[in-house]
């Protein structure tokens, strides 16, 4: 119910916000990088990086969008290993790669579905159904793949998923991804059904007294996150040329916490996408540099928890600073004055 | 509800019994609709299996569970004040090697309990300074712990080992040993358990946790130190994280640098499944660790039915999802005939 | 019955010097100074964002004073939250509800300060009793065993004041405890006041009904721009004297209601049924027309306009805007028909809290300001900009979230929000709750202007005198039904509330 | 062609398969290089029997007068990790890398990448597909691991009764092997009084392997013997049999290290069980590596190459160089051995 205003008023931040925080970050490590660390800024080397980390960036597009709505997925890892299984079912039984494609991102949908259902239709709390569903998709793929590794695809589909344009750093896969990106910045941050999720991640109650279709949006966002998920796991059993039933386990805690380092509030109602795939990449650059300069795999869990710790406590303690020096400004000034006009009858 | 009526004569009394007793029944029902799952679920698979239930059969069921009860009655806590510890994995892990390396030197149980028990205490400090001081995002603080208690834990342990040829007999023993079907370490967790579901019923810090977590700006206003109780909450979370580590260690013997990874989610079902809401406020311990029960109870029932591992993982998780929706739709069969019941006409 | 105080000899029990209290850039109090004496109500007045709320939470320890000091029994304190205000005697109503959703009733009220058993246990059974003891001095019926969750902004506000009355303490502040309640509560909770005053109680009281004022309070401080205006004793005052040290200026008529003759039906609902919480509800509503709809608090008035909206299903009926049909439970196609609702809770229904006050009213228009899909972000600010201005919302910057607001300025952008859709059928609930007087007669003369231009207006009000003075026709519920309907010219005091209690045929 | 006008399996076969990723010449005279680097990449870092293997790896790539390095993932099935780990060696410009891979299939593309940059690659302990790297050093033949396991329940039991096998993931390659091997040794007439009831999954995990032994036990209370080949099961099985009614009336045996089953062994609850010697493997694996890199050999089916104090060593077919039979481990000997 009604949380603390007083509460969120502080923390929302007046001057600097959490995303261009992480985004100039992202940019000091890159630039850091190419200048100090050897192999890193070779274009192969890029390539891996972008790589290995677009299926992160791929669910935290539509996960973004579900954050703020006040919901979250759990289930995409799971959904993204059904895909692959399916897939390599289907691939094994003969079927042509390019109906089995189509096929797995109408499982990804239906699973979407029944997640979007059970949250709305039953008003279940979706961490709890999605952690149900994290199971039960996964159990799925078991059975229908067992423990066959398909790893034969057909080498242009492979290629496309894991090659790269020339010599260039660009992997093909990132222009699908950018176009996807720019189509999910859009959607949340310029169209009308973006601007009713922040409202309905903020108080689910005013958006429905506001004519806002609450249940429905939300139907409509966990199906988008089934299908985004079932794109990534056909893309990680391309471009890792294996289907297996487990592929992408645990990829949903990669996914929380680039989106959570990205600065998206999980109350809901708050955060950009910009924030959230510079999460996405710093995590992913950070990871690939430390393995270059040898950072042991232990230790680079460490840094990216503390990351996470300070991405929350970084903006309150420097909020709290400049409130304190407001403070001490604001009392000696004049009485001040309002930005509208005086209001005439 | 409010009748206004023109004369002063009072009308409170009129309402006491009937709305008071059954609203008071349906937050029993909601656990002993948990329950009754649960002995359904053991009835059929005893009927499958007669070894099911055994004297080994109990024990078992009981030693399975004893662990994810003691971390999900910690984790409702933390969940009732409309936090959460995702760390509770972690620090299970690190107390429990800290345990098997006290105990490697030849050192004495109790005080490796104890030891456990204080470094789950410090972590969960830890977990409770950073959510209640800098009153930031549970979720996020936590996750990260959880890297950072992982992480520290891979760095100290590295590629050793604690095994069972490393600790005291009576220790081992002590871990799957017990009264005859009933294992000690139950009897531990039982004890913790009606102690915290008392506390919270009964003293008045147990209730404001509910408070704060019902409404946590209204607390404040309340005059309740919510700092120091979310802090409280955790550390006890935590406490019980490191005594879970404890009896982890003389349950299996065995603790190495992955220990208890993944657990946070094993244990977050077992509240939700349990009836405690994640939007804080309520729910009960008791619930949780009827969760905790059905949840490694599930575990044992598919193997001893004899259902292919295959099938485990998606049945786990369409139970779970059939369990809270189950729930979810009494809960509000329940409100609708407590409705009709109140109407104010006729 | 006004009350000469004794504002005699005695020190102040509790009292601001010089206080001043800023957030970022408002300067919320100017140098205020107060005196609170035992046995004694004061009033407190101002408009909109004058600072009431904030100079009450100086005084409770919500928040602490930038400059000044609060003095208790003359000695300066500094409360370091509201425990330590609580402990110090001081029991607060605040404006908007703080409630425990999970929790009982009984525990709302005693949460923190159970009474106890030996071990510190506390006393499950005392508790209850204590809680049922309070109801029956406040006359009404709530069980003390049911969650808070769901009940009534009115009930909520009756279980906030009996918190506070159980404190037994020497200071009670309240801040606008009565505006959701109706005549027969607030004459209830006067009694309960005039006893404590009796008892010796200091007493601070907030009310934008200026003659509850006069009737319960023996001094007046008014509050302008966060700077005090005058103290001074309320005998000899008139309304007039008062509204003008809160305005400035002269009052202008309150109910400045225009004729019109009404048109054809806009809004038609016929034997409207949620079980268990109305029947059978039938009425119409034509273009022009301003119909009040009356009642006790709990006679289900809130209930029919969501159903009639479509945020709650209706079990059986029709809804009918221009002849159209309305689906059941579709709030959207309800807003595409032309219906608007103006909710009675605003901080949970009305406006989304940490939104900006620009987001806020451009919620509404998503569908309409729009550009080839996307949102037409001038547009919008346009019109957030003009509505906000329209109805004096008082705010610093219309990106700022509403929740810096003061509570009447949030109302007034819950009504820009939906004045803003140019609805052809406006269902107003509690639309003056918590708004100063000055901007009261504001939002009436738009109500009217409205009906002028051939909207048609439902309102529910719980303020009797603003039903009388707008409506064209006044609906009564009693129970779930309407028992009467009462055209403008025989509608009284007395018809109205005989039909609300249901005591008329 | 299809029907259906795609791209079908037939299709991709019809392409005809990879061959083995050898080129060149070998060379057995050629000198051993110096001054190389050698990167192992394990399943997973932390994990006692990779550090034991890489330990011998370690002071095999020193006495060749090479480098050594480790990098790795810390979860076993974090196979995108691993991945990246590949492409960091790459980077890294290390002479050779030494793999076990977590997925047979996935590594493939970034395997091929660090050949084509003039990287050796050997797996160990588990393999890739055979044309992602030029050697696969074996720990043991699968169909000696197999075959001898059913051989040393066998005795236990006196050839009679139920047995069931615990397994790690589904998925094990490695596992699923062995597996094959011990039904196929079971049709063997004098097995023929036992019966192999079923096979169960603990996915090397302590509780889900105690749980799996609960059931197994529980569903066939006239259960003789377990097999577990995978050294979390059988510790993890042996935990709970020694705690339970069971211990010393069912048998238990399979692969584990003589450090974690030294108690268990002491106590009565195992008679024998078997493994080989890690630190072996991983220094068969260096070798092998160093050997590969200084040309002396390419991979090929019938190259020899001389393996320090371990003797000579023939690659087999597909680029397989098998370590030796394993080790038996019972009572009498178990206080030899220490890792
Ligand atoms: N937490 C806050 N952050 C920023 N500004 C605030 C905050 N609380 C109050 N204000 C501002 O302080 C001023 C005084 O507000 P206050 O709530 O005291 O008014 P009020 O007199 O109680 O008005 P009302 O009659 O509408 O309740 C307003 O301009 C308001 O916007
Ligand atoms: N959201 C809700 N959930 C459950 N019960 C509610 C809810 N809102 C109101 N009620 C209950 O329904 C009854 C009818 O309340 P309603 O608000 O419709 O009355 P009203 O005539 O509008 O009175 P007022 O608005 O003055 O309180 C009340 O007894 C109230 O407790
Ligand atoms: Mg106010
Ligand atoms: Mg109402």
């Amino acid at each position: 119910m009604a949380d603390s205003a007083l509460a969120r008023a502080v923390r929302r931040s007046p001057s600097v916000r959490w995303d261009t925080v992480v985004g100039a970050l992202l940019v000091v490590v890159l630039l850091l990088s190419f200048t100090t660390v050897d192999g890193f800024g070779n274009a192969l080397n890029l390539s891996f990086l972008i790589g290995n980390t677009l299926p992160i960036a791929l669910i935290a597009l539509p996960m973004t969008l579900l954050v703020v709505s006040g919901e979250i997925d759990l289930s995409v890892a799971s959904t993204a290993g059904l895909s692959g299984a399916v897939m390599g079912a289907l691939w094994n039984q003969g079927m042509a790669i390019e109906t089995i494609i189509p096929v797995c991102l109408l499982i990804g949908v239906v699973c979407g579905l029944v997640n979007g259902l059970l949250v709305t239709r039953l008003g279940l709390p979706s961490l709890a159904v999605t952690i149900g569903t994290l199971a039960a998709y996964r159990g799925i793929a078991q059975i229908v793949l067992g423990s066959d590794a398909v790893t034969d695809f057909p080498a242009q589909y492979l290629d496309f998923a894991a090659g790269r344009i020339g010599d260039t750093f660009v992997p093909y896969a990132l222009l699908p991804f950018l176009v996807l990106l720019a189509i999910a910045v859009v959607a949340l941050h310029a169209t009308p059904f973006g601007r009713s999720l922040f409202a309905i991640g903020a108080s689910e109650e005013a958006a429905r007294f506001a004519g806002i279709r609450v249940r429905r949006q939300k139907l409509i966002l966990f199906t988008l996150t089934g299908l985004m998920a079932s794109l990534t796991g056909v893309f990680w059993a391309l471009h890792y040329a294996s289907a297996r039933y487990d592929n992408a386990t645990g990829l949903e805690l990669s996914v929380v916490a680039a989106v959570l380092l990205g600065g998206i509030d999980f109350d809901g109602g708050k955060g950009t996408l910009g924030g959230a795939v510079a999460g996405v990449f710093l995590l992913g650059a950070l990871q690939n540099v430390m393995s270059l300069v040898n950072v042991s795999a232990q230790s680079q869990i460490v840094v990216t928890g503390v990351l996470l710790v300070v991405s929350v406590l970084g903006p309150r303690v420097a909020r709290q600073i400049s409130a304190a020096r407001a403070a001490r400004r604001a009392a000696p000034a004049p009485p001040p004055v309002p930005e509208a006009p005086a209001p005439t009858p | 509800m409010t009748v206004v009526s023109p004369d002063p004569t009072p009308v409170a009394e009129v309402a006491e019994s009937s709305g008071a007793r059954l609203a008071d029944r349906v937050f029993k029902v909601r656990e002993l609709a948990i329950l009754l799952v649960f002995l359904v679920m053991i009835a059929v698979t005893q009927a499958g299996n007669s070894e099911f239930l055994s004297e080994q059969g109990i024990k078992d069921l009981l030693l399975n569970a004893t662990i994810l009860v003691l971390v999900a009655t910690g984790q409702a806590l933390v969940v009732i004040t409309r936090n959460v510890d995702l760390s509770v994995g972690s620090t299970l892990g690190i107390t429990a090697f800290a345990a098997g390396i006290h105990l490697q030197g030849g050192g004495n149980p109790v005080v490796a309990i104890a030891l456990a028990v204080l470094l789950g205490t410090g972590f969960g400090l830890l977990n409770g300074l950073l959510v209640s001081l800098g009153q930031v995002p549970a979720l996020v603080v936590t996750l990260g712990t959880l890297y950072i208690i992982r992480g520290i834990d891979s760095i100290w342990v590295g590629s050793r080992q604690i095994t069972a040829a490393d600790l005291p007999a009576g220790f081992v023993d002590f871990g799957s040993g017990g009264i005859s079907a009933v294992p000690y370490l139950a009897l531990i967790a039982i004890a913790v358990l009606v102690a915290t579901a008392y506390y919270m019923k009964h003293f008045g810090s147990g209730r404001e946790l509910y408070a704060l977590g019902s409404n946590p700006e209204a607390a404040r206003l309340a005059g309740i130190p919510v700092r120091k109780r979310i802090l409280a909450a955790y550390t006890f979370c935590g406490a019980l994280a490191g005594l879970a580590g404890a009896l982890y260690l003389a349950r299996f013997g065995n603790v190495d640098s992955g220990t208890g990874t993944g657990y946070e989610l094993t244990v977050v079902s077992a509240v939700v499944v349990g009836g405690v809401v994640f939007t804080g406020g309520s729910g009960s311990v008791y619930g949780a660790a009827l969760g905790a029960l059905l949840l490694t109870s599930v575990n044992s029932v598919l193997p001893a039915l004899g259902v292919s591992s295959v099938w485990v993982l998606a049945i786990n998780g369409t139970l779970l999802i059939l369990a809270i929706a189950v729930d979810r739709i009494v809960a509000l069969r329940v409100a609708a005939a407590l409705k009709k019941r109140n109407a104010r006409h006729g | 019955m006004t009350h000469p105080s004794d504002t005699g000899p005695a020190a102040p029990v509790l009292a601001l010097r010089d206080v001043s209290k800023s957030f970022g850039a408002v300067r919320a109090l100017r140098d205020v100074s107060l005196d609170l004496f035992p046995g004694e109500v004061h009033a407190l007045a101002g408009e909109n964002g004058a600072g009431k709320s904030t100079l009450i939470k100086t005084l409770a320890g919500v928040h602490r004073p930038d400059a000044g000091q609060v003095l208790l029994d003359g000695a300066p304190v500094l409360f370091h939250g509201p425990g330590d205000a609580r402990d110090a005697g001081i029991a607060v109503i605040y404006q908007e509800p703080t409630l425990f959703p999970d929790l009982s009733i009984a525990e709302n009220i005693y949460m923190g300060r159970q009474p106890r058993r030996p071990l510190g246990r506390i006393d499950h059974k005392a508790t209850r009793t204590a809680t049922a003891a309070l109801m029956r001095r406040l006359g009404v019926g709530l069980d003390p065993d049911r969650p808070a969750r769901g009940l009534s902004i009115a009930d909520q506000q009756i279980v906030e004041i009996a918190k506070a009355l159980s404190f037994d303490a020497r200071v009670l502040i309240m801040d606008e405890p009565t505006a959701a309640l109706t005549g027969s509560e607030v004459a209830r909770l006067f009694g309960v006041v005039r006893t404590l005053r009796e008892q010796g109680a200091a007493v601070l009281f907030i009310s934008h009904r200026l003659e509850e004022i006069f009737e319960i309070c023996g001094r007046v401080t008014t509050l302008r721009d966060g700077a005090r205006i005058a103290s001074e004793p309320l005998d000899g005052m008139t309304e007039d004297d008062l509204v003008r040290r809160m305005v400035g200026r002269d009052l202008e008529e309150l109910y400045p209601k225009q004729e019109v003759r009404p048109g054809e039906i806009a809004l038609s609902v016929r034997r409207l049924t949620r079980e268990g919480v109305f029947t059978d509800v039938s009425f119409d509503v034509r273009r022009g027309e301003i119909v009040g709809l009356a009642g006790l608090v709990g006679a289900g008035r809130t209930e029919v306009a969501r159903a009639v909206f479509g945020v709650d299903r209706r079990d059986a009926g029709e809804v009918e805007i221009e002849g159209r049909a309305l689906t059941n439970g579709a709030p959207s196609t309800a807003m595409a028909a032309g219906l608007a609702l103006v909710p009675e809770d605003r901080r949970a229904q009305g406006l989304v809290m940490n939104m900006s006050i620009e987001r806020n009213i451009g919620l509404t228009g998503l569908r309409t300001t729009v550009r080839a899909g996307l949102v037409d972000r001038g547009a919008e600010r346009s019109r957030s900009l003009d509505w906000a201005v329209k109805l004096h919302v008082k705010y610093a910057r219309i990106a700022d979230t509403v929740s810096t607001l003061s509570g009447g300025n949030q109302q007034k952008v819950v009504l820009a929000k939906w004045l803003a859709t140019g609805p052809k059928v406006l269902i107003v609930d509690e639309p003056t709750r918590g708004i100063d007087v000055g901007t009261k007669a504001e939002v009436h003369r738009l109500l009217s202007r409205l009906a002028a231009d051939g909207v048609a207006v439902l309102m529910i009000s719980s303020d009797l005198p603003e039903i009388l003075g707008m409506a064209d026709r006044v609906l009564v519920m009693h129970e779930g039904r309407i028992t009467a309907e009462i055209p403008r010219t025989e509608a009284t005091e007395e018809t109205v509330m005989a039909a609300a209690t249901g005591r008329a045929a | 062609a299809t029907a259906c006008g795609g791209t079908t399996k037939d299709d991709v076969k019809n392409e005809g398969g990879g061959r083995a990723a050898t080129a060149g010449k070998a060379d057995p005279n050629a000198p051993v290089k110096k001054g190389l680097t050698v990167g192992f990449l394990p399943k997973q870092v932390n994990n006692p029997y990779f550090t034991t293997a890489d330990k011998g790896g370690e002071k095999a790539v020193k006495e060749l007068g090479s480098t050594y390095k480790e990098v790795g993932p810390s979860s076993a099935t974090d196979t995108a990790g691993q991945v990246s780990y590949v492409n960091t060696l790459t980077q890294q410009q290390v002479d050779a890398m030494a793999v076990s891979a977590q997925d047979p299939g996935a590594l493939c593309t970034a395997l091929k990448q660090a050949m084509k940059n003039g990287i050796k690659v050997v797996t160990y302990d588990s393999d890739t597909t055979a044309d992602c790297r030029n050697a696969f050093v074996s720990q043991a033949s699968g169909e000696d691991l197999g075959r001898t396991e059913v051989q040393l329940l066998a005795e236990q039991i006196d050839h009679k009764g139920k047995i069931a096998i615990l397994s790690a993931a589904q998925t094990a390659t490695n596992q699923n092997a062995w597996i094959e091997f011990m039904k196929d040794e079971l049709k063997d007439p004098k097995y023929k009084d036992i019966e192999l009831v079923k096979v169960a999954y603990g996915n090397d995990d302590a509780q889900q392997s105690f749980q799996q032994t609960q059931g197994l036990l529980q569903e066939y209370p006239d259960l003789k013997g377990i097999i577990s080949p995978t050294t979390v099961g059988i510790k993890a099985a042996a935990q709970y049999l020694s705690g339970s009614k069971y211990k010393g009336k069912v048998k238990l045996t399979g692969l584990g290290t003589p450090n974690d089953m030294r108690k268990y062994v002491k106590n009565g609850t195992v008679e024998a069980f078997e493994l080989w010697d890690p630190a072996k493997l991983g220094e068969l694996a260096a070798r092998t590596a160093v050997a590969l890199s200084s040309g002396q050999i390419t991979g090929k089916e019938g190259e020899t190459f001389e393996a320090g104090a371990m003797g000579e060593y023939t690659i087999g077919e597909d680029g397989v160089i098998n370590l030796g039979k394993p080790t038996v481990f019972d009572a009498k000997n178990i206080d030899d051995f220490d890792f």
